[in-house]
């Protein structure tokens, strides 16, 4: 086992990095970044929890089954690409929608984002599946 | 929406949905394989729709994002939408087998998602008109062939052991061959500034025009032997087939047999033709030696084994040998050939590893020296086997006969003679290898009970029979009348020759 | 009905029939014979439709599409040739089907039994009528393999495995050069067409006079002796006796084996009145007649006796169609052709006698057997009756055509003079010789003589009437073409000579010719033979001491040695190419690569290194150059895997680093990232796996992958330089629409991510899809413990 | 150019070339020191240090901006968690058996440890130092 | 002082620092040293990327820097687990 | 960057991983394969085509600042490429190879996740990481 | 409830912070979403404990002293391995020592384990199991009883002013 010490940073550190990965993964478009990144950011600090605390304490109470967080990335990330289907133009077409939202400003909404979304997931969830999956095999 | 716009992209992109949808739904198995037998099936349905609008209205274009040649584009020419026909058709009646042959535990969790990528892989090699997007798609087929390589069958009478070591064997050589295209595609782009293949054509064929070409595009020509090479496994790039082939679960061994090794070929016709045509004349003499190299060591090395499906594997090298022949001569009744003889052995052989699995089935061994007279307790098999192994042989009235005969007659007119005469020495062996195989099988003694255990006593069910004869089927129509896949063949090596069109399509309405 | 309906009907009557047997036999049970025979019958009735036409001198050709593109048409063409071979092949159909109903037990697997031999039979008249040389040959082979699976009827045996696959390897492979032979033809008349070939006097020239000639002839010429048991190739037909005696009856005595007499008429016309012509036809059909007429001596079972006799006796067809020559063309044809008619006569009747004596007598053992004179007297009669024809006895049909024999040999050896005045009749005789002695000695070995008793059951019995009536129908046929040859010769031997020969012939065939030189050379046959008969016991027992002191004298011995020595010796090359070390597959693609690089390397010489190479190289570069050189060759060459992961870790740091420097920060991101997701894996992994081995790197093997690697980076580095030279003029990088579309048309300002998720998602999907499979292999992987055998 | 920038210019130079500076140092402190423990002393003191330093240098120059906030962030993540790695490090060295250097006095944690925990994994200095890692 | 030099001598400073860390990582002599070197050659990058970042007046390398500094931080912590208690989760 | 000493250590890091594969231990060979995927990986990068300062990310500006040429690269008309402007200057780096580089590096990683994890196990059931004991499947 | 306010304040900073705008929407964005990020993981921050805001809000200026003190400790602490490191031959006599300490939390304890490192010649190698002592490793221990006494002193004051 890790020491406190390690635990306590780690505490800190999990929602900071996820919030951090969330950010990436919004700012992809624009910045460095990307579902791909921002996904990364995420498994990496899961699998720190799992490192620090131990694979089984963790999925004692946390233990979500990241199979389906990969299919459903993957769902995603196609099915918006078939949306341009949907809407009569080729597949994988991309729009983009300028919102006002009030407080905030205006934001773009790109269904590039979407997509994006879809490939955070599924990188969260094969990293964290294969992790599971090793880490717990005896 | 009219959807048959968009049927090159519905054949990649439904799979992949699929893939996603199975791993969602686990928890339903019934649920799980009607669904993935109906989307097979319409898949099948599309290709052949797709095939018939091609052939009736030209080379069909899909601008993936509506990008132009800036984007990756599909293109379903005569070539790439018949090979789509081709595996879509043995894909479908793999699937079935494999509902009944996989085990179910292993069938539940991830076969699913796996064979739909396997065939989005499949589909998006043959549509790609992008040299890049196809290195994406090749790495998609690598690792669906490898998770489903590594699947659990029923019975299993493949050690798992095995199953391991061939897919390392076959994972490191082609990741080798992954590097290499990746360093060919790079040196591709650094040299013309594009990774459109028609694109590339139209600029290779003008540099070439003005003698301005530069000395390594004939490199990165080779290089692209060795990828294709590697995945059509053709001398020396064979050495992972007939490991992997056989240890695989039947159905897939099928696939890969039928239809991933073709993918080889696939590349050969479309790279070389399309964007090396200015090289061929280097790339042909190679073609040749290596496709006769590969031709003998599969023969000969087939006729030593005692593991039918390994047996069935070495058959393959020797007989994709026969294929890049026709591929190496390059004349238009050649690659005709090619793309017959191609097809009747996809068909064949994927109906030969189908039925090996009901064989080891039956006999809970793949070791023909302890089968034996096995033609009183499967009749089926014995029949079944003996149509694949004749159609191999090239014995007439099957496919295979009309296959080698153009071949053969095709290196005739193109006055290959000694490759004509290797082709025809092996093909002796090959008859033999064949039958070989199919009596120790099936005549001779029974085999002995006590020793070895009785013969499987149930039946096998119609899921497994069923696939097989329809392949046999085909092997047979391909037999007695095989003017549709000739005229076929014919028209797509037009095409080949004259990439004018395929050129015309992709980058003459490409404004954006 | 019009003829063209009629043959096709006769072709695939026996087809459609086959199908449907399986089916019957639910019915019809034993009965299922009956059926056969009746289709068989039917066939021949149709073949007796168009026979008139055909007598008269008209030929039927008719054409239907098949496979245009490849130039393959279903034609027909019907001349006198194909009218006797396909009456002998329906009407010994019949005949033996019949026999069969009583041979067969009911408890053998009838319906299969009928079903090939109707396929059979199909087969054969689909063949003989063919009107191209594909279609030929795809009939061709199926008699191979129908004829396989008659052979190899009783499965379970081993000596049916080896006979089956012996004549398989044998027909079927020489079918192939047949069909090598024909696609030889085509390349040079540009037709597959029999007719098309046959009726054009100027392509025969034009093949006559082609360099292909002789190659296309020998090509052809293979098939045909494999398939007659010609040369070399004789050594199937004996092990094919293992197959049930009426299909000996039927397909090794009288028809399939005729398929390569068959061919040769057929290309008859093509290919004769030349000297390779004769020197390698008749040559064969010597050697052949004089070689088998000799091993049939020591012979000790009557069914192979009657192989060799076989052999032998195609051997004079052969013989007689080789003689043609530029002075007298169709010389030896009729005679050869009158022959083939009569061997299917007494040949088949001997073998069916044969299949009564072992299945009353229980055992085809001529050592065993004996006097059977006196129990099956209407037996007797018969065997005596065909084995006198045989053995050239007038009045019966095969005196008359043996008698036409030594007179074309006489004519033959006057034409081509010196010392082959003499030999060739001398050879004919011989053969003669031989063949009185066999034949003689096999009805004294069955029916003369006294009774074995204790080999022989105690009583024996005349067959059933299924057995005998047909023995003695063809037994009939035998005296009634002897007595009148005019029948045969007028019906079926002038067409089917006008057929080979293209011209009208009229033939005089009579019992008494006068003192020929055919005359004395019969006497010297009787006089002689009778000597050797009496010596028989001798010769039979010098040629075992013979065999057993010169094993390697024997075409079977080298047949044995290559089929074992193929399985053997592939096992061995199996293990030499694929030797199971992952490092030799990987040399040989990495060996691949560097030559195919110094193919183009070499002929483009001068080109190789670009001309303007930069080596104004900033001093931090180099430094970090060699930095990132120096931590991979750690990674190469710590032991530890923890140490060389971090080494290799290192080196990954380090390309992010220059990924920095080369301004792509989602590059570095993503590299810095993977790196250490792949660490994490590397000690996943290692976590399991103790090291315990260490490789010892021998000095030889260190240079040589030294050497190769050397190569290999060597290849990339000449490729890099000469890419990275820029883009060739007059072409653009697609970059530019990137970099100047992003923002208006993807709303993107990081070009890279609206490339990876937009210009270019679609390799992202592939992307995502390959992290999934990935994921879903690694669950195959572990979840796959202690399976199989 | 008023004042306020040439101070900030010069502030933030300053701090530049200082972090750099002590990165620098805390490198040239792990060729230098002896054993694990000392160089880690050198590593995550100065290293952190230098890279804060720069960090500030960042933000001076250019205030609270996306940049600045992003350094300021890097900085003191850098600040908390440089211990903690420092820490499992050294930790993990000892328990595992890499002894102190030479110059070394006292050593409470080896002696304790191994009292408290009779079942450590300690002291198997083979398998963490081997000569066959020398290059 | 322009940007330009600054970068210069931010180059040479940093190449100056990773030749020890690189050395470290080659000659060890033990794992921990390694580890330390790697962790230590990650806090250079990320000063190295302050630097460019500044240099290059672009935020984007401060995102590569504060990924690293997380990532190097996981990473760290991993082989120092995998080493103390030979397994990783 | 210069072109030839990045060349030349991308070769040289391709013929170590090279060396690195044709050893015996499974671990050093897949640490063989990291290394020759670094190299290309590199190599990617190097081949891009343009050389310029900054990275490709455009800071300035909304989203309807920059005009967005339309580009006219029809075949019929005889044109090859996109037309440059004649005096447009490219500030930045190519971002194509970049984002090439990106979908190899993360393919690379699932592969090499794979071919780990399939180590391990061929060590499980081998119980050796010598890869010329995997010669079970030979001949 | 009181510590889900207290997180999702500070993650609406944490947001802020990776966001790289500090600006009141991104506060908000943060605050409403960071509660939602760790409430998977409540096993690991007891998050049913009841907290006093006022406590927490006392500690503030407290914090920000105690980081204005380790700032300049880590300076001087870098100067003096700097110099160490600059000697021409290095002369130090190193060792780990055990310290006690008064801090009971974790966050007290880590704090002043992380507090030792950054300072002059010191580096935290381990807690005892019991939580009473630290084991620190000194790069020049000539003076042990010193260091332990400035750690007491100095720097564990203000460490369990400011957390605990
Ligand atoms: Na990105
Ligand atoms: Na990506």
């Amino acid at each position: 086992m890790t020491t406190l010490i390690t635990k306590t940073i780690t505490k800190i550190c999990i929602p900071l990095v996820i919030l951090f990965s969330i950010s990436l993964l919004l700012a992809g478009h624009n910045n460095p970044g990307g579902g791909f990144i921002g996904g990364v950011m995420f498994a990496s600090v899961i699998s720190l929890t799992y490192v620090v605390f131990g694979l089984k304490y963790i999925k004692s109470f946390f233990n979500p089954s990241w199979d389906k967080w990969f299919g459903f990335g993957l769902l995603l990330s196609s099915l918006t690409a078939f949306g341009a289907i949907v809407y009569g133009y080729n597949f994988f077409r991309s729009s983009i929608k300028f919102v006002e939202i009030p407080l905030y400003g205006e934001i773009e909404l790109v269904s590039a984002a979407l997509f994006d979304i879809g490939v955070y997931f599924v990188v969260i969830g094969t990293l964290l599946y294969i992790f599971k999956n090793v880490g717990e095999d005896e | 929406m009219n959807i048959q716009e968009h049927l090159p992209i519905l054949l990649v992109a439904t799979p992949i949905l699929m893939s996603a949808l199975m791993i969602m739904l686990r928890s339903r198995p019934t649920f799980q394989k009607t669904l993935n037998i109906i989307v097979s099936a319409s898949l099948l349905l599309m290709s052949i729709i797709l095939l018939l609008q091609v052939w009736n209205s030209g080379i069909q274009v899909y601008e993936v994002g509506e990008w132009g040649k800036y984007g990756i584009m599909l293109v379903a020419d005569l070539l790439g939408s018949g090979m789509v026909v081709l595996s879509s058709g043995i894909s479908l009646l793999a699937l079935i087998y494999s509902l009944d042959y996989i085990e179910g535990k292993s069938l539940n969790t991830t076969y699913h998602s796996l064979f739909n990528l396997l065939v989005a892989g499949l589909n998006g090699t043959f549509l790609t008109g992008d040299i890049f997007n196809m290195f994406v798609f090749f790495e998609i087929l690598l690792l669906s062939s490898c998770g489903l390589v590594v699947a659990s069958e029923n019975g299993g009478v493949t050690k798992i052991s095995d199953k391991m070591e061939a897919t390392f064997k076959y994972l490191i050589l082609n990741i080798i061959g992954s590097m290499l295209m990746l360093v060919a595609v790079a040196s591709l782009y650094a040299t013309v500034g594009t990774l459109n293949m028609a694109d590339l054509s139209v600029k290779i064929s003008a540099l070439s025009d003005a003698g301005t070409l530069p000395w390594h595009i004939y490199f990165i020509a080779l290089l692209f032997l060795i990828v294709f090479g590697n995945k059509a496994a053709i001398f020396p790039l064979h050495y992972w087939l007939p490991d992997v082939h056989p240890t695989a679960p039947s159905p897939i061994s099928a696939m890969l047999s039928g239809v991933m090794i073709k993918v080889g070929a696939y590349g050969i016709l479309r790279v070389y033709f399309l964007v090396f045509k200015d090289a061929l004349f280097l790339l042909q003499p190679i073609i040749i030696l290596l496709a006769l190299i590969t031709i003998a060591i599969g023969a000969i090395a087939a006729v030593g084994q005692k593991d039918v499906k390994r047996l069935l594997a070495y058959s393959s090298v020797s007989q994709i040998g026969y294929v890049f022949l026709g591929i190496g001569m390059g004349t238009a009744y050649a690659l005709t050939a090619s793309l017959v003889y191609l097809v009747n052995h996809a068909i064949a052989k994927s109906m030969l590893f189908l039925t090996s699995g009901g064989i080891i089935h039956h006999a809970g061994t793949r070791d023909m020296h302890q089968m034996g007279g096995m033609v009183k307790s499967a009749p089926l098999m014995s029949s079944m086997f003996l149509i694949g192994a004749m159609s191999i042989a090239g014995l007439p009235p099957l496919g295979g006969f009309i296959a080698k005969f153009v071949l053969f007659d095709a290196a005739m007119l193109g006055e290959y003679y000694l490759p004509l005469l290797i082709g025809f020495a092996f093909a002796v062996f090959t008859i033999f290898y064949m039958f070989r195989a199919w009596l120790l099988m099936f005549w001779g003694e029974t085999r002995d009970s006590d020793k070895y255990g009785p013969y499987s006593s149930h039946g096998l069910s119609p899921m497994i029979t069923v696939p097989i004869i329809i392949l046999a089927a085909a092997v047979l129509i391909l037999g007695v009348y095989s003017e549709p896949l000739i005229a076929l063949s014919s028209e797509i090596a037009n095409q080949l020759l004259d990439p004018q069109p395929y050129i015309n399509a992709v980058l003459g309405g490409s404004v954006r | 009905m019009d003829s063209f309906t009629a043959i096709i009907l006769a072709i695939f009557l026996p087809f459609a029939a086959a199908i449907f047997i399986p089916l019957l036999e639910k019915f019809l049970k034993h009965r299922i014979g009956w059926f056969a025979a009746g289709i068989a019958f039917l066939s021949f009735a149709l073949i007796g439709i168009v026979a008139p036409e055909i007598i008269h001198g008209h030929i039927i050709q008719h054409s239907i599409e098949w496979m245009p593109s490849i130039g393959a048409e279903f034609s027909i063409y019907a001349d006198g040739l194909a009218m006797m071979i396909g009456f002998i092949a329906s009407g010994i159909g019949v005949i033996i089907i019949s026999y069969s109903n009583g041979y067969m037990s009911h408890k053998e697997d009838l319906p299969r039994y009928y079903q090939y031999l109707l396929l059979f039979m199909g087969s054969m008249i689909g063949m003989v009528f063919a009107g191209n040389t594909l279609q030929l040959f795809i009939f061709w082979e199926l008699t191979s393999i129908t004829s396989f699976m008659l052979i190899g009827y009783w499965r379970g045996k081993p000596a049916s495995i080896y006979g089956a696959t012996k004549s398989l390897l044998l027909t079927a492979g020489g079918g192939l050069f047949m069909l090598a032979g024909f696609i030889l033809l085509h390349t040079i008349t540009g037709s597959y067409d029999i007719a098309t070939i046959l009726q054009n006097p100027a392509i025969i020239e034009n093949i006559k006079a082609h360099p292909f000639f002789l190659i296309t002839l020998i090509l052809i010429l293979i098939g045909a002796a494999a398939k007659s048991a010609q040369g070399p190739f004789y050594i199937w037909l004996p092990n094919a006796m293992e197959a049930p005696t009426p299909v000996s009856a039927f397909l090794h005595s009288a028809t399939m084996v005729k398929a390569g007499i068959y061919l040769v008429a057929r290309v008859h016309p093509i290919f004769s009145g030349t000297e390779a012509w004769f020197i390698l036809v008749s040559g064969i059909g010597i050697f052949t007649m004089l070689l088998a007429g000799f091993l049939a001596f020591r012979q000790t079972d009557i069914k192979a006796i009657l192989a060799y006799s076989t052999i032998s006796q195609l051997a004079y067809m052969m013989t007689m169609y080789g003689y043609t020559s530029y002075h007298e063309p169709g010389l030896g044809v009729a005679a050869a052709t009158f022959h083939l008619l009569n061997h299917a006569t007494f040949k088949a009747c001997l073998f069916l006698v044969a299949g009564i004596v072992a299945h009353e007598a229980a055992t085809r053992d001529i050592r065993k057997l004996g006097g059977l004179r006196k129990d099956m007297p209407i037996t007797f009669i018969i065997a005596s009756i065909a084995a006198l024809a045989m053995a050239g006895i007038p009045p019966l049909n095969g005196f008359l055509s043996k008698e036409m024999f030594y007179e074309t040999s006489v004519e033959m050896g006057h034409i081509i003079g010196g010392p082959f005045t003499f030999l060739i009749p001398a050879a004919a005789v011989l053969g003669g010789v031989f063949t009185f002695a066999y034949s003689i000695k096999l009805i004294d070995g069955i029916f003369l003589g006294e009774k074995h008793h204790d080999h022989l059951p105690e009583h024996i019995h005349e067959p059933p009437y299924t057995m005998l009536i047909p023995a003695a129908f063809l037994a009939g046929l035998v005296i009634l073409f002897g007595l009148v040859p005019s029948i045969p010769i007028h019906n079926i031997i002038e067409p089917t000579t006008a057929g080979i020969i293209l011209e009208e012939v009229h033939l005089h065939v009579k019992l008494w010719h006068g003192l020929t030189p055919a005359f004395f050379m019969t006497l010297i046959t009787f006089i002689a033979g009778l000597g050797i008969y009496t010596r028989y016991d001798k010769i039979a027992a010098w040629q075992d001491r013979f065999n057993a002191r010169y094993p390697r004298i024997s075409v079977n011995y080298y047949y044995d040695r290559i089929v074992d020595g193929a399985k053997g010796s592939a096992k061995g090359f199996a293990n030499f190419t694929q030797p199971g070390n992952v490092k030799t597959y990987i040399y040989a693609i990495l060996l691949l690569m560097v030559i195919l690089f110094a193919i183009p390397a070499f002929m483009m010489a001068t080109q190789v290194f670009p001309a303007n190479l930069n080596f104004d190289i900033p001093l931090y570069e180099a430094l970090i150059m060699t930095l990132m050189v120096s931590a991979a060759i750690a990674a190469a060459t710590l032991h530890r895997y923890l140490a060389a992961v971090i080494a290799l870790s290192t080196v990954g740091y380090l390309v992010s680093l220059v990924f920095i420097y080369l301004k792509a920060p989602d590059l570095a991101l993503t590299q810095v990232l993977v790196e250490t997701l792949s660490t994490i894996i590397f000690l996943l992994v290692i976590a399991k796996i103790p090291q315990t081995f260490k490789e010892k790197i021998p000095k030889t093997t260190l240079a040589r992958d030294i050497v190769i690697s050397s190569a290999v980076a060597a290849t990339v580095l000449v490729l890099l330089l000469n890419a990275t030279q820029g883009i060739v003029s007059p072409f653009e990088s697609l970059s530019y629409y990137f970099l100047e579309n992003s923002v208006p048309l993807a709303g993107g300002h990081n070009i890279v991510n609206v490339i990876l998720v937009d210009f270019r998602g679609y390799d992202t999907l592939g992307e995502i899809s390959v992290l999934c499979l990935a994921a879903l292999g690694v669950y195959n992987l572990i979840h796959s413990r202690g399976e199989g055998e | 150019m008023n004042n306020i920038t040439v101070i900030q210019d010069i502030l933030s130079n300053f701090f530049f070339f200082a972090g750099m500076f002590f990165v620098f140092l805390g490198m040239l402190g792990l060729y230098r020191l002896p054993d694990v423990y000392n160089r880690l002393h050198a590593t995550t003191k100065i290293g952190t240090l230098g890279a804060f330093g720069v960090m500030m240098g960042i933000v001076i120059k250019l205030g609270f901006g996306p940049m600045g906030i992003k350094a300021i962030t890097v900085g003191l993540f850098l600040l908390l968690t440089a211990p903690v790695a420092a820490h499992m490090i050294s930790r993990a060295a000892h328990r595992h058996g890499v002894g102190l250097c030479e110059e070394s006095t006292v050593d409470d944690y080896g002696k304790t440890y191994c009292l408290i925990n009779s079942s450590c994994p300690v002291k198997h200095e083979e398998t963490i130092e081997d000569e066959h890692d020398q290059m | 002082m322009n940007t330009l030099n600054l970068l210069d001598i931010a180059l040479v400073f940093m190449v100056l620092s990773i030749i020890p860390c690189i050395h470290r990582i080659i000659k060890g002599p033990t794992i921990p040293d390694r580890v330390i070197a790697v962790d230590a050659l990650a806090t250079v990058i990320v000063v190295m990327l302050g630097v460019y970042s500044f240099v290059q007046e672009s935020v984007f390398f401060m995102d590569v820097a504060l990924v690293l500094s997380i990532i190097a931080f996981v990473g760290t912590v991993t082989i120092s687990k995998y080493l103390d208690e030979g397994v990783v989760f | 960057m210069n072109n030839t000493i990045l060349s030349i250590t991308i070769a040289l890091i391709f013929g170590i991983g090279t060396f690195l594969m044709l050893r015996r231990d499974i671990v050093k060979v897949i640490i063989g394969l990291s290394l020759i995927s670094h190299a290309v990986n590199l190599l990617i990068v190097s081949t891009g085509v343009f050389d310029g300062e900054k990275a490709p990310i455009i800071s300035n500006g909304h989203h309807d600042s920059s005009s967005g040429i339309i580009f006219t690269d029809k075949l019929s008309d005889g044109i090859f490429a996109p037309i440059v402007p004649s005096g447009m200057e490219v500030h930045f780096v190519d971002p194509l190879v970049q984002a090439l580089v990106l979908t190899a590096i993360v393919i690379s990683l699932a592969t090499t996740a794979f071919i780990l994890i399939l180590a391990y196990r061929i060590h499980e059931e081998y119980g050796t990481t010598d890869i010329r004991k995997l010669r079970r499947l030979r001949g | 409830m009181k510590r889900y306010v207290l997180y999702s304040i500070a993650l609406g900073f944490v947001w802020c912070f990776v966001h790289g705008v500090v600006s009141l929407s991104n506060f908000l964005i943060g605050a409403m979403i960071g509660p939602f990020l760790i409430r998977p993981f409540k096993e690991l921050y007891s998050l049913g404990e009841e907290i006093s805001y006022r406590e927490k809000l006392n500690r503030i200026p407290k914090q920000i002293h105690y980081f204005s003190i380790l700032i300049v400790e880590i300076v001087k602490a870098s100067i003096v391995v700097a110099k160490i490191v600059l000697q021409p031959k290095i002369d130090i006599r190193p060792g780990i020592i055990a310290v006690p300490i008064r801090a009971k939390t974790d966050v007290g304890i880590t704090a002043i384990a992380n507090t030792i490192t950054l300072t002059p010649g010191t580096l935290t190698i381990d807690v005892s199991d019991d939580r009473t002592a630290l084991y620190v490793h000194c790069i020049d221990i000539d003076n042990a009883k010193e260091i332990r006494d400035s750690i007491k002193d100095d720097l564990e004051e203000y460490v369990l002013e400011a957390f605990e």
